[in-house]
């Protein structure tokens, strides 16, 4: 099978993430808008396990000015091309490119610089365009190749070193070559072997010499290919020299692919390939011969590559996987049931965005939750920020940004990836009449209030006053979506969730069960926040005792109110029945002993905690029939009359509600 | 001190570094960046490197393990470090983690079929639409009528590319298109322990996603202890590591066992050993140890 | 008592905060550096009190195109000079500015403008300039007056309304008045009264008339003066038109100081002022009078009058006082017993700036702590900002900022007025061997960690493993700090206080007491973190319950033990014994009866919590003899060899520790 | 409603400051800021003000009164408004309030003696240092040789001052050196009520601190309602303001008393009363009501 033609194996570029960075970084701080070429460096290898491409690996130390060549590997020089647009990276002429850098590695072939140093025979270009705002890098290489005029043939076929040569030899040319490696100050990738008194490795320029001498040459290469029938891409420059340098003396040579594998820790050159090539003196050429070596890309198409690292380098995705990931952990580590998803889907609505609200909504982000609207009519004043955790000095200034607007943009600055919202509205409350020119406002503020309730899934009731809770209360039960509400004292609290009522349920509450019972309660039997009064709110004189307007709380109670409030919505979420699993109680320490239907643990009705004794009450209580908020008389009447009938709250003493409930009754 | 505790000093991790360095060739030591050179290693060794190690096979090819085969190390503490393939009765010396795994290797031929109909984990829908993308883009960039179209030197090397589930072979010629990874061992000052660091990339030598990594993860139970932070020798995005926290422990259950069996474990095997512990890791990776 | 030269009462400028508001907008949104004049307006009232001076008010209505004169106040027409540096301030022409401002009014007066409009006469200067760094401004006002060639004298003595005329003519005169100034755009401020067949109030142009029907015409003015003996400033540029419009017809004249005043709901006019004056005619003058008019300044000399204003413009000090504000609140409705200052002064040392780190310095700046100081050694990541609630996403960047400096920084970012530093450092522990490379890195951080401990008074223990808390409640120990310990597990924490050792106690522990005890237990025998233990810290592979390595918590966790912790230390600085103050328990229901000693409730040892069963416990353990950490042998060792005694528990195997402490024999 | 609950509609609001303007000629109605008009108030009637309040003396000053003068008016609730000079058995409608103000003046004669005395709260420590400074800085501003130096008409306004402590004596004459206020009476929407704001001068007309303010009002009881906000319709930074949580809950005794002795309270005079509190926050205020 003599004189087939030879085939190389083509570089494969590898280029870790690290060089895109270092190259941004460049871009953005160095280069500029300066497009000329810069040197930069690669190296390869000749170790690889079979079956893995003839790679060429780019770094992040190939922008270093001193090489690092990593042990073993071989430098290769490069330029890089860096576009400014690209445009200019399509539109570069990259034939141009490509023979100017074969022209300067036969200039160097010719001149006999590549003799006394035949690292420049392994040159490559890089062209880039670097697209810093989606972190996507077009990128395209090309391994410059000099074509003799006549293709090389092979005059044997490829065979390994120990088909070639007797186990001794190949001991001695192993000790040999990694003595020669070791007189070089870093690996070099092309040499000369001559075996005949003894096994030598030998630097190209000897070339000379040993021509003079008559000895037989062997010219050996690093070879990064791991095919066995065919050497890699750098014998092409290496053959185009000898047939420069040596080609009239020389019609077959023999070569060498040396290739030092090892594998469990064995060392291994017999995969190396030995084989003879004819070929045709290039002494004579007066003109650089043709040059080709861009790379084909993953589609075996001649074209640039694209990568897109967004993924690793864009900040916001990298805190997304980080934040989700994290999450993961505490899900494989310690709850393998635990239902992420449901938790991260659950849309909140947080109405308030003062200390509990900060507080809530931060809790929310550390538990994955996306969506998260807060719903505030504030403005952010000085004394704030030191107790409302989303708040800075900065959003005091100039009369105060709006609460729910600043604390929504805080948390994008928290997590780019929440999708926060902040609304400043008012909510219209019982008792605080509705004149001629606000009409209009109050309609607009129930719709939109109505719309933000039907669009989540769980309301965080975090206000301030009873008054203000009524309307939400109303509306979530009406349209069914989990509330969690919390109301601070000086130094208690309360957190509760409001009862979820069934679908199926009539109109009849059992009327003869006791308000209140430390039974079991189902979860859609469960009260809201206003089961327990017998007086509408609306009646801003009393019953204030945890709303209390222009409250003040010891700063610790709204950081355990709002992490409470949020953990019950999670167990709540977790648990099997949802918003209607029964009520937990510390009832006759139930608490200590129960068995425990959720994987988070108790899901009780409500929280109570007063903190001067550390003491923590799981109250439960069941849905008053004649409540000012939850009762079937109040929503149905809301959602067959609608604004008319929340008018006449808004508009009507209390006592109107207290007459329809039937609360006046009780009095 | 290390077979008390599991963990190892600065100097004991040089010593496991030069001695893994000498005896598998395909290790080296590296420098890493000069801004983040720890003063508590020298210059040029501050943690080592392998490149282009191939991983023929997703780990959902070949994870038909039975429950049985599975044996928490350290039973008594949460999330202790999985053996994957540990097999009951087979002795509880470190040579029998070697032969469980290339056990498993062996085991892998027989799964092929089912490989390409795997569903889809739920995590790896990231990149898609991106590639449909970048397809469309690449059409738009590639040129025609180029000198490297007519040269007959040019190997076309998908001619010679071999199907991935011609696996593991040694001897057999081509390329295959697989993926391959680089692996890192630093050592992690805090937890006194080597700290494994993973970086992947695709057949088409592209970085890979987190997830696809993931793909490569004994699943059930390496995830626990996978994490992805900031190299502390390497500049770029974070990199997927293998969480220290449990090593010492697991190494110190491991001298124990090898006591038991009558041996005695030097530390500058450490990294030996290490290494048995990243084929639990990724299971399907062919690297030299 | 004839002819008694005429003395006026000058004006005194009032300014309001908000003129200097809109001037410091104005500066920087509008003017920029020009200093050209600009026309403002104040005005001035004629019904103060008596014993109130003579003012001039400009407000921030100053710079509206329309003024707004308010009602039955009388529009004064002014020129701003806003000079852009304090130099030019000082070097303007004072005498030019004013001469040329009376050198309109001349002209105003001569040409006729002044008697269609008189409040051309009430011109006033205003030389102004602001620092708006200090929020301080200078400012110098002049009222320019004409001064006629001879002093004005009185022929009769001031008298009061009701003196000079009858009931009925006073009470003819105030409605005359008030439907003159009804039939008026604005009150005007100057105006004729002619008392024959009926009393009429009338415009100053109606004199040329008057004068040529031979009327007797009384010249008022509303007067802003209250003394009883003068007119007020505004009559002296009257005088002046007079002198040149008529004063060739009129020797002598009589002036009704028109003053307006009500009391108690009923108004009296009687208090103005009627006399005679003879003056000098100025027909004939040809040149512009002198002219004077700069206001002296509070020392009574000519100068100009600053005002600092940054108690109330100031945004860090409004912060400051908001703080403030909110916190004496709390004290002055709800806990009079509460000592803030107490509080406040207390400086604290948060070691660890993770989730509990960054609560904590939130939860210490609610109280009003000013001095907080974080240590940590991280930097921040991806997955942070979810959780830690000091840091965003912009603290990733980069590799991330450095936990404890990013913390400091966002502290001050809420809060100005906190002095905050951020340490970034790392805590040498027991167990991890110091190199000779090392060595002094690590002298130099026990150096600086004792130098924190000493220099503050609380020490929070928010670190992530046990082996970091053990040279700092070693050092605590030696210097008797207060020290507040959390630890977080997944869904259960530890908030606990160390013991404080009194400096009386021998070195002889009551060895016969139990380890443990539900006694009450006094603060200098509470055990530490160590206490429980029976292994020293060094020993990495065992002893996680809490500070399991790489811990993940349910994200409400650290909200929850941050909280205790500061409420834990707040009430402990309030107890009157502070850091000695006997332990309160949960052991058989103590707490929910014992008697509060503490304003702010219980002081419990310990706080555990189960957040899976809502279940939270106190209990108090004593101080162990052989601790590893707090006992006296530990803590003298340490005093006596410092760093030689650390090196050894840093190095040696954590029997060392063991042994010196007497542990290894309880083994 | 207002007898029902204590709060009063804009309607409402208006009314009652129709009243008290045209029945108290020193409060007027002002449309402040246009910026920050409130539209369910007329334009140029958003709320009233009355400007240069004297007030001569400091609270503490005239503040000896006994424990037993003050009376809780809500005493079940915690911090009831206070009604600083509540006599025990003076009857409990408006007038007696009324009275008890009044007297209250005539008792500050008496405690004259000690008004210079008194030591400085630990909180007006605050300007001090500043002020040196100014004076420092005022003497390099001051000019010489100005003609007004010369000028006999103007009247040097210090020969006529009065001392402080000659009181607030009526028809004698001469400039008072005193501190005055502007106050506002604000309609707040959420609270329903009115609100009372205050702006002080010190005797050189210069804006009042905020702990200087303290000084003159009620120490012990009212502080716990006067806070720092932004004013409603005017620029500038935050003023002193009565807190109106409380207002309601006290009118509303306040019409309860008066039903009680047979009266009736209209709405129109609502603001008539609210003044009546103005009193209990700054004793030492001269203002017309
Ligand atoms: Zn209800
Ligand atoms: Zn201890």
């Amino acid at each position: 099978m003599a004189n087939k033609a030879l085939q190389f194996a083509p570089f494969s570029s590898f280029l870790d993430a690290g060089f895109w960075h270092k190259l941004s970084d460049n871009k953005l701080n160095i280069y500029g808008l300066d497009e000329s070429p810069k040197p930069i460096h690669g190296f390869y290898f000749n170790g690889d396990p079979v079956g893995v491409p003839c790679r060429m690996n780019v770094e992040y130390t190939a922008f270093d000015e001193i090489s690092k060549t990593p042990t073993r590997c071989f430098k290769t020089v490069g330029t890089l091309h860096n576009t400014n647009t690209i445009d200019s990276f399509k539109e570069c002429d990259k034939k141009s490119l490509l023979e100017q850098s074969g022209k300067q590695i036969w200039e160097d072939i010719v001149s006999g610089k590549a003799v006394e140093d035949p690292t420049l025979l392994s040159r490559f270009l890089l062209l880039t365009y670097a697209d810093l705002k989606k972190y996507v890098y077009y990128y395209w290489f090309a391994f410059p190749c000099l074509c003799p005029p006549l293709d090389i043939s092979m005059v044997t076929t490829p065979v390994t070193l120990d088909k070639a040569f007797s186990a001794e030899q190949i001991k001695l040319l192993e000790s040999s070559y990694d003595r020669f490696q070791s007189s070089c100050s870093s690996f070099v990738g092309y040499f000369l072997i001559t075996m005949d008194t003894e096994v030598q490795v030998q630097e190209v320029k000897c070339m000379d010499k040993h021509l003079a001498d008559s000895k037989k040459v062997t010219f050996g290469f690093a070879d990064p290919c791991t095919l066995d029938g065919h050497p890699g891409w750098p014998l092409r420059n290496y053959l185009a020299l000898i047939a420069q340098k040596w080609g009239d003396n020389l019609s077959e040579i023999q070569v060498l692919c040396f290739r030092d594998r090892s594998k469990d820790g064995v060392r291994n050159i017999t995969s190396s390939l030995v084989f003879t090539v004819k070929f045709t003196s290039m002494k004579e050429l007066t003109e650089c011969p043709k040059c080709v070596g861009w790379e084909k890309n993953e589609r075996q198409k001649l074209g640039p590559r694209i990568v897109n690292l967004s993924s690793s380098m864009d900040p916001s995705k990298l805190a997304a996987s980080a934040v989700d990931l994290n999450l993961k952990l505490m899900r494989w580590r310690l709850l393998p049931e635990l239902d992420l998803d449901q938790i991260s889907k659950t849309k909140c609505l947080l109405l308030g965005a003062g200390t509990l609200g900060c507080n809530v909504a931060r809790c929310l982000l550390g538990w994955g939750v996306r969506k998260i609207t807060l719903v505030d009519n504030g403005t952010v004043s000085y004394s704030n920020p030191v107790r409302q955790s989303l708040f800075v000095f900065e959003d005091c200034m100039q009369g105060g940004r709006p609460k729910a607007e600043a604390a929504a943009l805080s948390l994008q600055k928290i997590f780019p990836g929440v999708d926060a919202q902040g609304i400043s509205m008012s909510i219209p409350m019982p008792g605080h009449p509705v004149s001629g020119g606000a009409l209009e406002g109050t309609k607009k503020d129930v719709q939109q209030l109505e719309d933000l309730i039907k669009s989540h899934d769980a309301v965080f009731l975090l206000l301030d006053t009873r008054e203000s809770r009524w309307l939400p209360t109303v509306m979530a039960a009406a349209h069914k979506k989990i509330v969690i509400c919390a109301a601070l004292g000086f130094d208690t609290f309360l957190v509760m969730r409001h009862g979820l009522k069934s679908d199926t349920e009539g109109n009849t509450p059992s009327e003869v069960e006791p308000l209140s019972s430390y039974m079991i309660i189902p979860g859609d039997k469960l009260g809201c926040y206003f089961c327990n009064d017998v007086v509408a709110p609306g009646n801003s004189t009393r019953d204030r005792t945890l709303d209390q307007q222009c409250t003040v709380s010891r700063p610790g109670m709204s950081y355990l109110a709002s992490a409470l409030a949020v953990e019950l919505l999670v167990s709540l979420v977790q648990h099997p029945l949802g918003g209607k699993a029964e009520a937990d109680t510390s009832a006759k320490d139930e608490h200590l002993t129960k068995d425990l239907s959720c994987s988070l643990g108790l899901v009780p009705h409500q929280i109570r905690c007063f903190l001067s004794r550390y003491n923590q009450l799981l109250p439960a209580c069941r849905a008053f029939d004649k409540c000012s908020a939850c009762s079937n008389t109040v929503v149905n009447a809301y959602k067959k009359d609608g604004i008319e009938f929340l008018l006449r709250v808004f508009n009507e003493p209390s006592s109107y509600l207290e007459d329809i409930t039937g609360l006046t009754q009780m009095h | 001190k290390f077979k008390e505790t599991g963990v190892i000093t600065p100097e004991e991790f040089l010593a496991a570094g030069d001695h893994i360095v000498h005896h598998c060739p395909t290790w080296q030591w590296s420098a890493g960046d000069e801004s983040k050179t720890k003063p508590y290693l020298p210059k040029d060794k501050q943690f080592l490197i392998t490149r282009n190690v191939p991983c023929y096979k997703r780990v959902k090819q070949v994870d038909n393990h039975q429950e049985e085969q599975e044996k928490v190390i350290e039973e008594d503490e949460d999330g202790g470090w999985v053996d994957t393939h540990h097999f009951p009765g087979s002795g509880v010396n470190a040579t029998s983690i070697q032969e469980a795994v290339s056990e498993m290797t062996l085991d892998s031929k027989e799964s092929k079929g089912s490989s390409s109909s795997q569903p889809k984990g739920d995590d790896d829908d990231d990149d898609d639409e991106d590639d449909d993308e970048e397809a469309m883009d690449m059409e738009a960039f590639e040129e025609s009528g180029m000198l490297e179209d007519k040269d007959n030197a040019t190997l076309n090397p998908s001619t010679y590319e071999r199907q991935e589930s011609d696996g593991a072979m040694g001897g057999e010629s081509g390329i295959i298109q697989t993926r391959t990874y680089d692996l890192n061992i630093t050592y992690d000052k805090y937890y006194q322990t080597p700290r494994l660091w993973l970086y992947g990339y695709d057949e088409n030598r592209k970085p890979l996603t987190v997830n696809q990594m993931y793909e490569d993860f004994s699943q059930d139970h390496i995830k626990k202890t996978v994490t992805m932070e900031a190299h502390p020798h390497l500049p770029g995005p974070p990199m997927a590591s293998v969480h220290p926290c449990r090593h010492a422990v697991v190494m110190k259950k491991i001298i124990q066992m090898v006591a038991e069996g009558g041996g005695d474990l030097g530390v500058h095997v450490y990294l030996m050993i290490f290494l048995k512990f990243v084929q639990a890791v990724i299971p399907t990776i062919e690297y030299d140890y």
